[in-house]
């Protein structure tokens, strides 16, 4: 059977380059905090990695903290900034109905603190309108964090525009950017972004490792307290094969972004095209600009498991909403906040591709949906309604 | 969250899945809202239910639930099928994730909602008690 | 050159099995929340490694959360562990004054916030003694954290009691066993433990991967909000191939425990033994109960990073008061809390085994510390001074 | 924390161990209690440093830093080796890591210190800056 892995926005293959680096250095095991030959050899693996991370982002070695990874790095960013914002009297924060639950989930634990959040509407096509930026700020606002792209549809966030305003009006701007690095040419400098949060994994590096920019002269207090690891901002002993993991993973990723960012949205296009010749089904999301690899649609009448479930024995991985949420009964909040209905939401897939993708891929992929839908809208009493509807009209 | 075996199996090949146009008793339960819904058909003869066909919109255990209900019931009386428990879909499956649990019983409803309408049509009175039968069950209330 | 790793306290080389471990699941790289056969793979290793973990400490999988590391599951579970009793009114901590810096800047931290927190006296043998636990201990005490072993110097501390008094009193006892667990036999049941860190990469396993036991019916709130994973309770798409590893190593390390204990530990004597003949030395902390692989002494008239990286050239690596704060020119925290004078504290040096260490090893540190600590005695005006004084008496 | 090489060579062979018993003048700073002291012996004729040797308990920077402090001044006029700066000092060992410049500091201060001593000895008036030259000098007056 052919199998194809279309998840990439869960989850990503390290790539080659990225094995090899972590393997040349499973056995650069010092500690980098040792002083002896074994720490040195570590610490300058490390050093030479953050680096290279933080040239690929445009900002400098030192403005960048690893992590343990995405998770983290937007708990570290938004927690610290509150505690930094509420010592100057400020407790607003303004953010999306739609960012991933690292984000959400923290500022819904800041909102129990005391905080308030606003959070901007997302529209239909999920993308954040700056004016509402404008609209929402005021003396009170102390933190901005807006995702640079929605893992779920994949539409991308105006950042260099946000970024300007929050500058301008001297506010804190956090930007999740775990889907975009990697994936989306990024200059934390010219986009005038204080805090940006990265995750390895989603960009073929390894996983349980990614990083926090922290603009110099944004100081935050420390999620991890301990040891002086991370020049003291970030205790914990350093996962030095993972950095030179990251740091490969990365650089390879960003070499020839634009035409692997076609070849992959040619993809994507050709996929959507095929998905939506389906009657009843509809593209989640603006179409531009959009990740080059996420696809999001929504199937009237199907249910997204059991789509799911389907691909999957035919050798294709897919998710339905985010992963991190299909285990639960509710729809995704990410399209809920676009404003789809409940019962049309709960029909959703999302095929997300990456360069390691093939038109053979796409095809195959085309070639199976159809059937499925089929399958499962004929033993779908909510299909059997729409249908009757229908032909009352 | 992994599916057993039987869950896989109910869910690749379903049995009973259909229409009857000239059923005796039609039990539809869940709504779209939820994520899910069930309808049962039932032939009836002599008190015993000769054939069965459902249709279900939803998740893969929603879909083997529904197959694994209908199985159960085929060929027996209607007080031996009214006697059909959640858990026994649940066992008969070899289990359900914790949060999969409420489409062991909505299956137990659906299959008691075709009976009441047989008996119903039938026009004998006859009491069902049917855990969460209204069209406005709460989608999470079969979680706890 | 000769190359010998005795810095096994600071961290350890992955064993073959743990490599072999971590390699079986580099292309296992499925998110275990996703629903397809990738993420279910995934899920399973995860869930296997998660119940080897649980067993070797005795104690349920869905009581045992993977983490980043030691110093995640020290924050976690003390910031937690305080917020917690905070809203049962009580805001007494009781810790020890030579915990690591992961427990000690994490109650700096809340003692900002308000906190109390006693640390109990060490002594000159570094044993906390229960008598003065019991007595610290009042109504508004709600959490004891006491560490399992020192880092430095190797005691062990009476867990035991502590958690039996702990129960009793109904107050929640954390330990940070990151240097014990694969080292000692632990049950946290029969230990009364509630709160367990431990960190992977001191055990031969891999860095970057640690894990927090919680008792259950001990709740504490979240470190990292986010994702539904490790049951909703900490945030990020876990790391497999670094969860399998550390069952691996977690398992082989507990093989044979007492036999290469006794080995080890052989081997620590007689290099204590040998290292004691040098004129005024001093070993650090009591011999018994001593983690079988600490050797931690004192030179007069010598500074310990001169020794250290005289050492390195030859070939040694060792480590002077912790690695993490080997930067600092204060001397160790650990030492100073033995109530050693500074200018004895700074000649000081910790040899760390482990049971890949051999007798050649230990036959090669005697035979080139002595020249050494002759070498640097030679040019050191305060050992001068103390021969000088010698001569008076 | 990496030293450079020319620390390196400076604390493996360090240049000038050792006393002068009948030294023209002695300069000792640091104490034991912060981790490092170092003692530096001068023999002058007519206003040169003609030898130089120097004794120091501390870490490999503080031994280096002595080192080739000694070698900076062996030589040359008093006028000379009082124009030692800890700048220069860190400029010939390529360099020392944040934490490690006090030892620089250190070094300077225990030529000053010498060159003070062989003043006092000779009854001649001089007034000689000292950075921090004082016994009781804490431990990180020289991080910042
Ligand atoms: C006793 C103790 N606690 C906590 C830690 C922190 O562990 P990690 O560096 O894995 O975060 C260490 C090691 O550095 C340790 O020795
Ligand atoms: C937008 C976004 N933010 C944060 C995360 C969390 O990253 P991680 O799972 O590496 O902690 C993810 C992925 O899960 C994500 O897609």
């Amino acid at each position: 059977m052919k199998l194809v892995y279309a998840d990439n926005a869960a989850t990503t293959e390290m790539s080659e380059r990225a094995k090899q680096a972590f393997l040349d250095n499973i056995d650069n095991y010092g500690n980098p905090s040792s002083l002896h030959n074994m720490g040195s050899k570590a610490a300058q693996v490390l050093d030479n990695s953050r680096e290279r991370v933080a040239k690929a982002l445009g900002c400098e070695s030192r403005e960048l903290y690893f992590t343990s990874g995405g998770s983290e790095s937007d708990n570290w960013a938004i927690k610290g900034a509150a505690i930094s914002m509420r010592k100057k009297g400020k407790t607003h924060i303004i953010s999306t109905a739609f960012e991933h639950h690292a984000v959400l989930h923290t500022l819904e634990s800041l909102e129990k603190q005391g905080f308030s959040v606003t959070y901007l509407n997302v529209y239909e096509d999920g993308y954040v309108r700056t004016e509402d930026l404008k609209t929402a700020i005021t003396d009170n606002t102390g933190l901005v964090t807006i995702m640079y792209a929605n893992n779920e549809i994949g539409t991308v966030m105006p950042i260099a525009e946000i970024g300007a305003i929050c500058r301008e009006k001297g506010i804190i701007f956090h930007t999740d950017a775990v889907q975009a690095v990697g994936h989306i040419e990024i200059d934390v400098k010219k986009q005038n972004i204080d805090l940006l949060s990265l995750s390895a994994h989603k960009f073929h590096g390894p996983k349980g490792i990614g990083a926090l920019y922290i603009r110099k002269g944004i100081v935050i207090p420390n999620l991890m307290d301990g040891g002086a690891q991370e020049r003291g901002k970030r205790a914990g002993t350093e996962n030095i094969a993972a950095a030179a993991a990251t740091a490969a993973a990365l650089e390879e990723a960003l070499t020839d972004l634009e035409k692997k960012n076609n070849r992959v949205s040619a993809l994507r296009d050709k996929l959507i095209d095929g998905l939506l010749k389906i009657e009843r089904s509809r593209l989640n999301g603006g179409i531009s600009p959009r990740l080059s690899g996420n696809v999001s649609v929504c199937f009237e009448g199907v249910e997204g498991e059991a789509l799911l479930l389907s691909l999957d024995l035919k050798g294709i991985s897919a998710s339905s909403g985010s992963a991190c949420t299909s285990g639960s009964l509710e729809p995704s909040h990410v399209l809920l906040a676009l404003g789809l209905p409940h019962e049309i939401a709960h029909g959703s897939l999302r095929l997300s591709l990456c360069d390691f993708n093939t038109e053979e891929d796409v095809d195959y992929i085309l070639s199976v949906i159809p059937e499925i839908i089929d399958r499962l809208r004929d033993m779908s009493p909510v299909w059997e309604t729409i249908k009757a509807n229908e032909g009352k009209r | 969250m992994a599916y057993s075996d039987m869950v896989m199996d109910h869910f690749k090949n379903p049995r009973n899945v259909g229409k009857i146009d000239d059923a005796d008793g039609v039990g539809e339960v869940g709504n779209a809202r939820c994520g899910d819904i069930m309808k049962v058909y039932i032939k009836v003869n002599e008190n015993i239910i000769t054939d069965v066909k459902f249709n279900t919109y939803g998740c893969a255990s929603a879909i083997a639930t529904s197959s694994i209900a209908t199985e159960m019931i085929k060929g027996k009386t209607l007080d031996e099928a009214l006697k059909l428990t959640n858990k026994a879909v649940v066992e008969a499956l070899d289990g359900l994730p914790p949060a999969k649990v409420h489409c062991s019983v909505l299956a137990e409803e659906a299959v008691k909602a075709a009976i009441a309408d047989y008996y119903k049509n039938m026009g004998i009175d006859k009491k069902i008690d049917i855990p969460c039968g209204d069209e406005h069950c709460c989608c999470h209330r079969h979680d706890k």
